[in-house]
């Protein structure tokens, strides 16, 4: 195994509880650089909520997450995503009045702050950026609609073109081809397999075949507790994982 | 300040000012149950809930002035069938409110604010073109007036004794109401979830009229009863209206606890603080405190802890 | 409801006509008495047979509650005097606007009544804060305007004639009654928070502490529209004073009234006088609420005088024989009447001319009794002490032998 | 590129509007209007200022302030302090006790001015404060709200006791505010009489001129793309926040920003009307400032200045005709535009401007096509 300053993110003992329920309990994990790590687990298994708690959008109880050199528990939601960190959530999260075009450049990581998007010019090198982009994720001809007419599947890849524009170095994904006909999600497949070269991805997904496609390592969440982790086929044979999980 | 008063007197002001801070706790909350069930259980933000009070308290002026005049020998207890009279117009009204304005946005919580806005002044115009200008005086049976002396120096209004056990009469009433009857559950369903809700067969429309309703209902009783110690004019009304959404604000929207345990808080600060101070001071320094606290827990006082 | 100045045309038309028979006409009374050229010289709306007036008071809003009484007493008045043929043989007209409660408005519907429809006079204003607002308009428009409320004091304008008592002809006959008839050592003063209350309760303290040498024994201020006065009361019953100062008003008084009778504090044993709550006021507490209170105004409705009582029959049977008229009301009733005597005075409507003939202007069928304008705009009255009943009038028990002299600028005061 | 057009400042609907709008306020108006309906013109202009500034605040980000009588009404004080001080020489007030104070000061038995008056006896000092004091005012609520994510009702209800405390505290403080009755009896500007006629409509042309460079300001922001970033924010708060934004900076922006242009609307009601009074600074007129924005439509610059014009123009003129029923019809607008008109006058004006315009240009062109033979027919049908 790697020295510890070789991981990209290091979690280590994160908890986490609402109202003395333990959502999260002692959680650690470990991701490479360029690793795609795939979260599975039951429903209420506290997938979600290590997301959330490596995003900065609930504050742990107790525990570290270490980005790089940085600790994230204390640093804000923006700053988080300064320093690499991309999140897309389980439901499509897009600006509904806006159009894509306009959806893809609020993501584009220039103009952050108030001044900076008050002076920002919307100059040949975003332009070609954003076309560039809504060209990968199968919307180059939706540019100027309004984001609330695209369907569903569209909606996520535009969440994912967002994500995109950022470049992070982890990306993390909560389920991205819920929902999908089955056309949509072999797209959403191979668009994943482009996006995820040359970054770290933390990926929640139920879909089994989806998993196996892309999962370097899997991790395994029971009851806000690490069950298992290792490559696919390790968990598969897991007798804890087949008893609480697959087996059902 | 207290240096110049005896030990005795001391302890029986100690006494009343305890009574009065829980007579103003009565106040407060009666004011703010109605709206503890509109806003905090419907997240409709009603700003004619003060003009559905002094609807209760005209109610109660217009039954006075029947018993007067027909049932003179009822009069004394004309006050219970006033609030009853109350409670079925302001109740009649919220249904109609509900129906005619409410129902449509319920997608857009925030306009709900302007709409009863325009109908608040629409109400109190009303009530000056029927009731005229001028303040009316309902007159209360002998009863009611008065005060029980307990001790040479401690005496305790009787009004305020029957707010204060009408208070805890319709506290207990939607306690029951929202926590263990149908509707609560149906309520609580649909504002949870209300398309779910309307695929499990919970009749939302029902459910919102009734719930809609009954809140103005008990602004109507509490208005009633405020006849005992305010004012019944077409514009008292706004009176209630910041302090009744702060109570149920500050004890965090969703909880009924919480509505009580702010009512409390605030009525007792600033019946001390106006003890103390002078009553804009007290004012001033409950408002501070209250926005202050806010800031620190912008949920309120009791409002659950979930992952959001 | 807004009427229309008479338009240019039509004055330039009358104003030839008026000139050829101007030299016969000036010695010739009856109708009309006088040309409208000759009495009004400066574009007033003034016709031959109608000068316009303003009526500007709140029918809307907080205010509307105090200020309807105002409104139905000045139409009362303009009708009266209508019925005996007008002011200089001319029927009065009025416009009415609505001030809404709010302090711009009224400087707005001032600025209207003025610039467009160019009123003789206006009767109007209850508040200090409406009067203060609309009086930088009065002032630069040179129009006149009759305000009923008892106020502060602390201006005067010449544009202004204040019908209602200023400050200290309110209070120092209330404190020095009480003072000899109770033997009052000892106040406790009451206040909604805002400038008439406190301005009034500096006088009374200056009075008690400097004049009197008795003690003010607590102050308090509650904010307008306030309704819980309990922890007062317990203050108020811990010090036991020999007086309760009160000028608290509007709805608050209500609350006032209702609660300090039900925490036991009995107005026949305890002294209270107020200075705020007229017949009109008691309507909303109720009579048996406040029965045993004093009052100290100039005017209530049960004075024992022939004026009055055709007053209050006039009024009752014009508003409904259960509205009650309190001072306020009283006073608004003064204000046609006073400037058809001062117009009469003068001879003319002009706004000059009328200021400068208002002193002395003398009005012996007021209901309070005879009135005259003193010099400062304010009036000359007499100041009683009324005794609330439970019916919700007033038993006058005291007033002043002479009338008290308006003061609003006072020595020793301020 | 179609895209490339939406780099421009207006669209050319808006553009035209705009004009149209000028030359109502610049030409059109002066010329049909006498002094004092102009004069009240103006007034009605200076809530412009506050719901343009409520377009950002609330129609952009979503931020539904109900205190915006707070910074309209400091604004006005602010300006009023100095009209009052240059009001109050010693010359002007000899008969008071203390001379060269303000009048209510000396009723108040205060002997001198009180420090936080001072700067105001400068008029550089005073013009930079008309913008600074509610601006800062309002960073320190946004800052204290945003941060700790208070939002919504919340912070509705929060403002609104933030205006409810400030009112109390000016009728109550009366010795160095001026009381319920407000700072009164305004003359003049460095000796300029702003109550002459010649003043008032000087100080309406002014007006228009701060108007239509705020107008063009607000535009410049929400046609950025921090106005995008606003509409984003209302829609997914957490979807911007993870897009890297410090939203709380962006609420206090336009929160600031809104605030800043009702100050400055405040100072021009000073101006114009002559006075500044505590009745500014509540409630009511707080939440009538929003409604004037969702009658005129709450995303809309354009619109939500017609709605004061129009709110308020109503308002006069129904209480005007009938003084004791007017409320009734005002209500009935708040009502009906709610339930009827979410997007308010300009929702109206977009959804059925084009359709008009359509049919005006088809009337037109077949006008164009047949003028001779169609004006010959219609005079011999006669």
């Amino acid at each position: 195994m790697s020295t510890h300053q070789d991981f990209l993110l290091s979690v280590e003992a994160l908890s986490v509880s609402f109202d003395g329920f333990k959502a999260v309990d002692d959680v650690s994990l470990y991701v490479e650089p360029n690793e795609i790590r795939v979260i599975i687990g039951p429903n209420g298994a506290g997938k979600t909520t290590v997301l959330d708690l490596i995003c900065g959008k609930t504050r742990a109880t107790s525990g570290s997450i270490r980005f790089r050199d940085k600790e994230l528990t204390r640093m804000s939601e923006n700053g988080i995503v300064e320093a690499g960190v991309g999140r897309k959530f389980q439901n499509p999260s897009i600006y509904d009045d806006l159009t894509v075009f306009e959806n893809l450049e609020i993501s584009y990581p220039r103009g952050r702050s108030v001044l900076g998007a008050l002076l920002f010019r919307r100059d040949r090198a975003v332009r070609e950026r954003i076309e560039e982009i809504a060209e990968t994720i199968y919307l180059a001809d939706q540019l100027a609609e309004r984001a609330e007419y695209l369907s569903h599947g569209q909606k996520q890849w535009l969440e994912i073109g967002m994500l995109l524009i950022q470049d992070p170095e982890l990306l993390m994904l909560d389920e991205p081809v819920a929902g999908m006909s089955v056309s949509e999600r072999r797209n959403t497949a191979e668009l994943l397999n482009k996006i995820i070269v040359g970054r770290s991805v933390l990926v929640i997904e139920h879909d089994m075949k989806f998993v196996e496609d892309i999962a370097h390592r899997v991790t395994v969440l029971h009851q806000g507790k690490v069950l298992s982790e290792g490559s696919m086929e390790h968990v598969k044979t897991d007798p804890k994982v087949v008893e609480v999980y697959l087996g059902h | 300040m207290l240096g110049d008063y005896s030990l005795s007197d001391l302890g029986s002001i100690f006494v009343m000012q305890g009574f009065a801070g829980l007579i103003l706790f009565s106040v407060f909350l009666l004011m703010a149950l109605g709206l503890a069930i509109i806003f905090g259980q419907m997240g409709v933000i009603n700003m004619a809930h003060g003009e559905f009070m002094i609807l209760g308290a005209y109610m109660t002026y217009l039954t006075s002035k029947l018993f007067e005049t027909y049932l003179p020998a009822l009069f004394p207890g004309y006050f219970f069938v006033a609030m009853i009279v109350a409670f079925l117009a302001a109740a009649l009204l919220g249904a109609m409110v509900e129906w005619a304005l409410i129902s449509r946005l319920y997608k857009r919580p925030l306009d709900t604010m302007l709409a009863t806005w325009g109908l608040s002044l629409i109400l109190q115009q009303l009530y000056r073109s029927i009731f005229g200008a001028r303040e009316v005086g309902v007159e209360l049976p002998p009863w009611m007036l008065g005060s029980w002396q307990i001790t040479s120096t401690i005496e305790v209004p009787i009004n305020g004794m029957f707010v204060m056990a009408l208070t805890a009469v319709i506290t207990a009433g939607v306690a029951l109401l929202i926590y263990k009857s149908r509707l609560g559950r149906q309520v609580r369903a649909v504002v949870q979830n209300r398309v779910m809700a309307g695929a499990v067969g919970i009749d939302t429309q029902k459910v919102d009229r009734a719930t809609f309703a009954l809140g103005c209902g008990i602004a109507g009783i509490a208005g009633s009863a405020f006849t005992m110690v305010g004012s019944t004019g077409p514009t008292a009304g706004q009176l209630y209206i910041v302090d009744s959404f702060l109570v149920v604000v500050f004890g965090g929207a969703q909880s009924l606890i919480g509505t009580i345990a702010s009512a409390f808080t605030i009525s007792q600060s600033r019946s001390t603080l106006e003890f103390f101070t002078s009553g804009s001071m007290a004012q001033v320094a409950t408002l501070i405190g209250v926005v202050v606290i806010l800031m620190l827990r912008p949920q309120g006082l009791f409002a659950t802890k979930v992952r959001r | 409801m807004t009427t229309k100045s008479g338009d240019a045309r039509n004055l330039s038309r009358r104003q030839m006509l008026s000139a050829l028979a101007a030299t016969p006409a000036l010695g010739f009374i009856g109708r009309p008495a006088l040309a409208a050229s000759a009495a009004n010289t400066t574009g007033l709306a003034v016709t031959d047979s109608e000068v316009t007036v303003g009526i500007l008071h709140s029918v809307t809003g907080t205010m509307a509650i105090s200020e309807t009484g105002s409104v139905e007493a000045e139409k009362l008045a303009i009708e009266q005097i209508n019925s005996i043929g007008g002011v200089l043989g001319r029927k009065i007209k009025f416009v009415q606007e609505d001030g809404a409660s709010d302090w711009p408005t009224f400087a707005e519907k001032a600025k209207k009544l003025l610039v467009n429809d160019k009123c003789a006079a206006v009767f109007g204003c209850w508040t200090s804060a409406s009067r203060k607002a609309v009086l930088p308009v009065f002032e630069q428009y040179n129009g006149m305007l009759y305000c009923p409320t008892f106020y502060e004091g602390l201006e005067q304008s010449k544009n202004v004639i204040y019908t209602g008592q200023e400050a200290t002809q309110q209070i120092i006959a209330g404190l020095n009654w009480v003072t000899k008839q109770k033997g009052a050592k000892s106040f406790y003063l009451l206040g909604s928070d805002y400038i008439w209350p406190r301005t009034s309760n500096k006088i009374a303290r200056k009075h008690i502490e400097n004049v009197l040498k008795t003690k003010v024994v607590g102050e308090e201020y509650f904010p307008l529209g306030h309704t819980q006065f309990n922890s007062v009361i317990n203050k108020i019953k811990l010090t036991k004073p020999d007086v309760i100062y009160a000028i608290i008003v509007g709805g608050s008084n209500v609350a006032f009234y209702k609660q300090l009778k039900a925490a036991g504090i009995d107005l026949s044993k305890q002294t209270l006088l107020t200075i705020s709550v007229t017949e009109d006021e008691i309507d909303g507490i109720g009579g048996e609420n406040i029965a045993g209170a004093y009052a100290c105004m100039k005017y209530f409705q049960s004075l024992d005088n022939a004026n009055n009582k055709g007053f209050v029959s006039a009024f009752q049977k014009k508003w409904g024989d259960k509205t009650v008229i309190g001072d306020v009301t009283q006073a608004a009733y003064l204000g046609p009447w006073l400037w058809k005597l001062t117009v009469e005075k003068a001879g003319s409507f002009d706004i000059d001319k009328v200021a400068a003939a208002s002193p002395g202007v003398e009005f012996k069928g007021a209901p309070e009794g005879y009135v005259r304008i003193h010099e400062n705009h304010h009036l000359w009255s007499k100041t009683r002490v009324g005794r609330a009943r439970a019916d919700g009038q007033y038993e006058v028990i005291y007033e002043t032998a002479e009338l008290v002299q308006p003061d609003p600028f006072p020595k020793g005061y301020q | 590129m179609k895209l490339r057009g939406d780099n421009a400042l207006f669209r050319r609907s808006e553009l035209l509007g705009l004009l149209a709008f000028a030359t109502l306020i610049l030409v059109m108006l002066p010329a049909a209007l006498d002094i004092f309906r102009l004069n009240l013109v103006g007034k009605y202009l200076t809530y412009a200022f506050v719901t343009i500034g409520l377009v950002v605040c609330w129609g952009y980000a979503g931020i539904l302030s109900l205190g915006q009588g707070i910074f309209f009404g400091l604004g006005g004080y602010c300006m009023a302090m100095f009209l009052k001080l240059e009001a109050s020489s010693v010359e002007n007030t000899k008969i008071q006790s203390t001379p060269g104070i303000p009048d209510f000061m000396d009723w108040n038995q205060l002997t001198a001015l009180p420090w936080f008056w001072k700067p105001f006896e400068n008029l550089g000092v005073t013009l930079a404060a008309v913008v600074l004091v509610p601006t800062l005012f309002a960073f320190i609520i946004g800052a204290a709200m945003f941060k700790r994510r208070v939002g919504g009702v919340y912070f509705a209800i929060i403002t609104q006791a933030v205006a409810l405390i400030l009112t109390i505290l000016i009728v109550g403080q009366q010795g160095y505010t001026g009381g319920i009755n407000g700072i009164t009896d305004l003359r003049t500007l460095k000796g300029w009489d702003i109550r002459s006629d010649g003043a008032k409509l000087t100080l309406y042309y002014i007006e228009c001129g701060l108007l239509l460079a705020a107008i063009v300001a607000t535009q410049l922001v929400t046609r950025s793309k921090l106005g995008r970033i606003l509409v984003a924010m209302r829609d997914k708060e957490d979807r911007v926040r993870f897009s890297g934004y410090s939203v709380s900076s962006f609420k206090i922006f336009a929160f600031c920003f809104a605030a800043a242009l009702a100050a400055l609307g405040g100072a021009m009601f000073t101006l114009q009307v002559g006075f500044m009074s505590p009745s500014f600074v509540g409630i009511v007129p707080s939440i009538e400032m929003v409604i004037y924005t969702a009658v005129g439509g709450r995303s809309s610059i354009l619109g939500s200045v017609c709605g004061a014009l129009l709110v308020n123009f109503a308002k006069t003129r129904l209480s005007e005709s009938f003084p004791e029923l007017w409320l009734f019809g005002l209500g009935a607008l708040f009502v009906v535009v709610v339930l009827s008109f979410p997007e308010g006058l300009a929702g109206v004006y977009r959804s059925s401007a084009p359709r008009l315009a359509r049919s005006f240009v088809a009337k037109l062109r077949a006008l164009w096509r047949t003028p001779m033979t169609r004006s010959l027919d219609h005079e011999l049908a006669e």
